[in-house]
């Protein structure tokens, strides 16, 4: 292409703001990296996934995270297993099944849902839905909660996207299906689900990030001991939950092994979207 | 159209920096001679107190500012060594590696181990406390309460009111067996508000504002000293904290106008939350008054 | 996608007995031959999968050209490159020689916008932008410099009329164009070609998605277009390509790759093809 | 055949469950309407709460009043406009930087692949960045290095930093959406690319833009943790963006987790907050809607 002049700075300035989009991204690590630079030196990294324990300001500090990476990992895996299709349920309440009034009635709720700060998620989560959890299995304040919780909170985010992702398959694809007489599930879920499963695939990932990345209202319901859960009403504690708890009042080696759960933390992220980004050219390819 | 938005965006953006071009031109009208801006940052919480003692500051001193901030007591440290606030709150005492920061208190906190109303116990002794909280007793019934599991909410590493219960016990806390970790006071409160087995500790003016306002939660004694904020004012309960302003030890002897006024106010502020006339203020946030 | 592509079986309208002009009439509208498009060795690549394969075709100024051929044989990918829209497909590899009145357009850094501003497009599924009817027409050309708007509108009305939409629209011109019949949005997108006034048009298989009226009536909009405008179509209805086409080029898959079997004046290659594959062809479809 | 499908799908709307026979559809259909319904209950069991508990307390006064005893008593104005100013900075910056953003990856994609998977990675990391790492960072970063201080301005850019991929996923998808018959369709016309995303792309993806917008508002209003470090605390009237103010977010949280006895106007505020995402909303697809349809008027 020849693009004329304009056309070319343009092209630059949208390459200027990607640019700075994508440098914010690599300042964070930069940040992270050098806040949490001490305790990588000493104690050295191997102490946050072998020690015993997690006591990092005690006088033989202890810095193991392990258990919050599986606290991390549990929570956030539940909310997506619940969330994702509850939020895909909605998204197609919205686009096939209610009526136009309702369903657009349904999408404000679903954006109020969204705007609902985490503090007030946590304060409900602690109680009302803890001492529910209580009746069944104390201490109530457990990996279910925290689950429950953050489903809540991304659900808005899976039911909107895909919804928008829905709402922009060509009309001929569906008529299609209509005029071969398929049932209105099957020309969802041969049709419709098929055809808008890139953007549903990028709303879930939106919300897994949202998930791994809450903080306030998890550290409110999961009890927040450090501890591999053995079962679902367990108290685990996260590491958004562990820097949260702990920032405020950490001093140089612990503070800097709360930046070391922090790091660990866009580790675990940089897995999943390499993950999904594999699973998603696999896709394409397979 | 472009050009409609990006007259919109320019609108905008020339309102900003007018805005933003306004502020600041305060001119110093003080009679006393106290005139510029504090930055106070530190422990959430002293901040709602430190936040109420800066308003009344400067409807004194006109063409002063004090901006609290809040975010923990090492963040209050950590800023003032920093230089990038004046003063520090901190709701502890200052550990042996910080003294290089002065700590003026300004008003101190007791706490208090906490129960549910309902839990027909009425007081524990110290080491039944211990025995809770290192693990040796899981079910109330080996103490004489009801057949039902422990709850034990602890607070979370590094707070201070887990330092001082610690400190008190002489426990470590690699020994404690928590089921609950939490973090802010009304954390605590609402955690142990919500379960008739838990047991927890808050600070004492919390817990006697919320025992009045109905919530379902009683202070336990402690050495048969009730929770009081009297026990904590006269001294007789034991387990009690001071709050405290920090600021680095040379920000009197600067050099420099400014440097000296900013220490001047920073001197007056301290002396002005530490003095009498903040007593009321102290109380309203449930906090005992130092003693003058 | 789904293909609304409709079956090239003759259809009433499309009966041979009707609007058939005796070909010595057709010859006579463009004697003088002169070339318009001059494609030379023709080579067109998606990655590794050729699509055509050294095509050489001259395209008279003035005439009805139709490209003819089985589906999948590289038609559509030949009228792309004709205005280089060949450059919105990722990885379309495009070589060889392709002169537009002497110029070329192949590889090299010409001003694209001034070249399809004198290349209209029509597509197989009508495209009407999801804006007004008026603004389908006034929009272009407000970007293409006309400055005055009673310039614009005067302009689109004459197109509107042009296509026979005038009467149909006049009073909905602020409608959305997407509410517009099938045979009406594809007539609106030849007005929106046509309103630039350019000197050739591509129609890309214009009447396949349409009913046989709407598609009739589009038809002889195209024939009237002969001698004003240089028109290529793609078509897959030879009864269509009897009908209007001066020129036939007949496309084959050879070897995976299309390529060019057969072209010249209509009448020789529907009455006496020289290929027997285009023989087979016409024979077949009439048959 | 075309003909005939159009009349049989009018509407957006797929044809209803036939009775009787199709089990998987039905059973589907039921469950459709039972999430709907599940999450409708909870929000109103959530929302309920809230506004049952703040609504008494919620007046003229507490609109316009600043806050009294450390938020027990008075009213929340100041804080009101931080929290307008904080979200007009974050907005402000964001949509411009995840317009452009977005479109570079959805419409030029092609010719920066390697560049336009960089940053899109770079996004889904930034997206799953917990709050309080980016309130760190904007303290670090904003308020101390490019020397802010706590003032709105670094509340604000910190806040854009979190939207910003909610922002550029959603209008990327919403982009990718809009069928190619129209950039076909301009280009054979030989509009500029530019010309053809604003008068037809754009307007084309409101729906998916709206949905990221509204998202990120939500979430830009919701933020707390990030908000600590660097808007600050500070609850005056703020007298410019260098001001430190506090936004509503921090308010409810202070008074729910370190002021005794500041739950009713945790939940009073609350409700304004929610108040304020309705009307935000509204606004937003009024604007949006203004936008979609300046097409259909005359230019």
């Amino acid at each position: 292409m020849s693009p004329s002049r304009t056309e070319t700075s343009l092209l630059w300035l949208l390459r200027a703001l990607a640019a700075i989009a994508g440098a914010i991204t690599l300042l964070i690590v930069v940040f992270l990296l050098v806040e949490a630079w001490p305790a990588l030196r000493s104690p050295g990294f191997t102490h946050f996934l072998s020690d015993e324990a997690w006591f990092p300001s005690s006088s033989t500090p202890q810095f193991n995270i392990a258990p919050m990476v599986a606290g991390t990992v549990a929570a956030t895996l539940g909310a997506m297993l619940l969330a994702t299709p509850l939020g895909i349920a909605a998204a197609l309440f919205c686009r096939f099944y209610a009526p136009p009034a309702l369903a657009s009635g349904f999408r404000r709720l679903l954006e109020l849902l969204a705007g609902i700060p985490s503090v007030v998620y946590g304060f409900w989560g602690l109680v009302v839905l803890t001492p529910l959890i209580r009746q069944w299995a104390p201490p109530g304040q457990s990996l279910l909660a925290a689950v429950l919780i953050l489903s809540l909170m991304i659900l808005p985010t899976i039911a909107l996207l895909s919804e928008t992702a829905l709402r922009s398959i060509p009309r001929s694809y569906l008529q299609g299906a209509a005029a071969l007489g398929l049932s209105r599930w099957r020309t969802i879920s041969g049709v419709a689900l098929p055809a808008a499963r890139c953007g549903i695939a990028s709303a879930i990932m939106l919300a897994a990030g949202r998930a791994i990345g809450e903080t306030m209202a998890v550290l409110m319901v999961a009890g927040n001991i450090v501890q591999v859960p053995d079962s679902i009403f367990a108290p685990v504690r996260t590491l958004t939950a562990n820097i949260a708890l702990e920032l405020g009042y950490a001093m140089g080696g612990h503070r800097a092994a709360l930046f070391v759960s922090g790091l660990m933390l866009l580790v675990l992220i940089v897995v999943l979207v390499t993950l999904s980004d594999w699973i998603m050219r696999e896709e394409i390819h397979g | 159209m472009i050009k409609k938005i990006l007259k919109a965006c320019c609108v905008v953006a020339i309102s900003l920096l007018l805005v933003g071009c306004s502020g600041e031109q305060q001119e110093g009208a003080a009679a006393d001679g106290l005139i510029g801006q504090l930055i106070v940052t530190g422990s959430s919480t002293i901040a709602p107190l430190a936040g109420e003692i800066a308003k009344r500051f400067e409807q004194e001193h006109p063409g002063t500012r004090i901006d609290v901030q809040s975010g923990g007591s090492s963040r209050g440290i950590a800023d003032v060594r920093r230089g990038t606030a004046d003063i520090g709150m901190v709701s502890r005492q200052l550990n042996p590696d910080e003294i290089d920061l002065v700590a003026y208190p300004i008003a101190r906190d007791g706490v208090a181990v906490i129960l549910h109303r309902d839990n027909p116990l009425q007081a524990l002794s110290e080491d039944q406390i211990v025995a809770i909280y290192t693990g040796s007793v899981t079910r109330w019934s080996e103490i004489g309460g009801a057949d039902a599991p422990i709850t034990v909410v602890n607070k979370a590493e590094g707070r201070s009111t887990l330092e001082l219960f610690l400190s008190h016990f002489k426990l470590r806390n690699e020994d404690i067996r928590p089921s609950v970790i939490i973090g802010d006071n009304q954390q605590g409160i609402r955690t142990v508000a919500a379960d008739p087995n838990a047991i927890g500790y808050v600070s004492i003016g919390t817990a006697a504002f919320e025992v009045t306002r109905g919530t379902p939660i009683k202070a336990l004694p402690m050495d048969a000293v009730e929770a009081t904020l009297e026990s904590v004012r006269n001294g007789s309960f034991p387990l009690s904290r001071p709050l405290h302003l920090v600021t680095l030890p040379e920000a009197g002897a600067g050099a420099g106008a400014a440097r000296a006024e900013s220490a001047a106010l920073i001197q007056a502020f301290i002396e002005y939350a530490a003095s009498s006339q903040v007593d009321d203020l102290t109380e309203a946030q449930y906090f005992v008054p130092l003693a003058h | 996608m789904i293909d609304h592509t409709s079956p090239a079986t003759p259809s009433p309208a499309c009966e041979d007995s009707q609007g058939l002009r005796p070909w010595a009439q057709r010859r006579a509208c463009c004697a003088n031959l002169e070339p318009c498009i001059e494609v030379r060795d023709l080579v067109v690549r998606y990655g590794d999968k050729p699509a055509l394969d050294r095509v050489t075709l001259t395209i008279p100024r003035g005439c009805i050209t139709a490209v003819v051929g089985p589906s999948g044989c590289g038609k559509s990918s030949f009228l792309n490159t004709l205005n280089r829209l060949s450059d919105l497909t990722a990885c379309c590899d495009v070589s060889g020689s392709v002169k537009f009145e002497g110029q070329e357009i192949v590889g090299t850094d010409l001003d694209l916008i001034a070249l399809r501003r004198q290349v209209g497009m029509i597509f197989q599924k009508p495209n009407p932008f999801p804006l007004s009817i008026r603004e389908n027409l006034t929009f272009p050309l407000q970007h293409h410099g006309m400055k005055k708007r009673a310039d614009r509108e005067a302009k689109m009305e004459n197109m509107l009329r042009r296509v026979g939409l005038w009467n149909e629209v006049k009073d909905r011109l602020d409608a959305p164009a997407l509410g517009l019949s099938g045979g009406q949005q594809q007539r609106l997108c030849l007005a929106r070609a046509l309103v630039l006034s350019p000197r050739v048009l591509l129609l890309d298989e214009p009447c396949s998605a349409l009913d046989p009226l709407a598609s009739a009536v589009v038809e002889d909009l195209i024939a009237s277009l002969r001698g004003d405008y240089t028109v290529v179509i793609v078509t897959h209805n030879l009864a269509q390509a009897r009908r209007i086409a001066d020129h036939v080029a007949m496309f084959w898959l050879v070897d995976g790759a299309g390529t060019v079997v057969e072209h010249g004046s209509a009448a020789n290659v529907f009455e006496a093809p020289a290929n027997p594959i285009t023989a087979a062809y016409i024979a077949g479809a009439r048959g | 055949m075309a003909e005939k499908t159009t009349r049989v799908v009018s509407g957006g709307f797929l044809p209803p469950a036939r009775r009787g026979t199709d089990w998987p559809d039905r059973i589907a259909t039921v469950l459709m309407w039972a999430v709907a319904l599940l999450i409708t209950a909870v929000f109103v069991w959530i929302v309920g709460d809230l506004v049952l508990q703040g609504l008494p307390h919620l007046s003229w006064e507490y609109l316009s009043a600043g806050p009294e005893d450390a938020g027990r008593g008075g009213g929340i104005a100041p804080i009101l406009v931080s929290t307008l100013l904080i979200l007009a900075v974050c907005m402000a910056v964001s949509i411009p930087l995840g317009l452009g953003t977005a479109v570079l990856l959805s419409e030029f994609g092609r010719r920066n692949q390697f560049f336009g998977r960089l940053v899109r990675y770079s996004l889904d990391v930034l997206a799953g960045v917990p709050s309080i790492v980016f309130g760190l960072f904007g303290n670090a970063f904003f308020s101390i290095t490019l020397g802010m201080g706590f003032s709105i301005l670094s509340g604000g850019l910190t806040l854009s930093c979190m939207v910003l991929p909610l922002l550029i996923r959603s209008t990327e998808s919403a982009l990718r959406a809009v069928p190619d018959d129209y950039r076909r369709a301009a280009a054979a016309l030989g509009l500029p690319v530019f010309t053809a995303l604003w008068r037809i792309l754009l307007p084309a993806a409101t729906p998916g833009l709206i949905a990221g917008l509204v998202l990120g508002i939500g979430r830009a209003l919701a933020e707390t943790a990030a908000l600590l470090f660097t808007s600050g605390y500070v609850d005056r009237m703020p007298g410019s963006l260098l001001d430190s103010g506090r936004a509503l977010s921090i308010h409810i949280y202070d008074l729910a987790m370190n002021v005794p006895g500041g739950e009713s106007n945790a939940y009073a505020s609350a409700v304004v907050l929610i108040g304020l995402l309705l009307v935000i909303n509204a606004l937003t697809f009024r604007a949006a809607d203004r936008w979609l349809h300046q097409g259909i008027t005359p230019v």
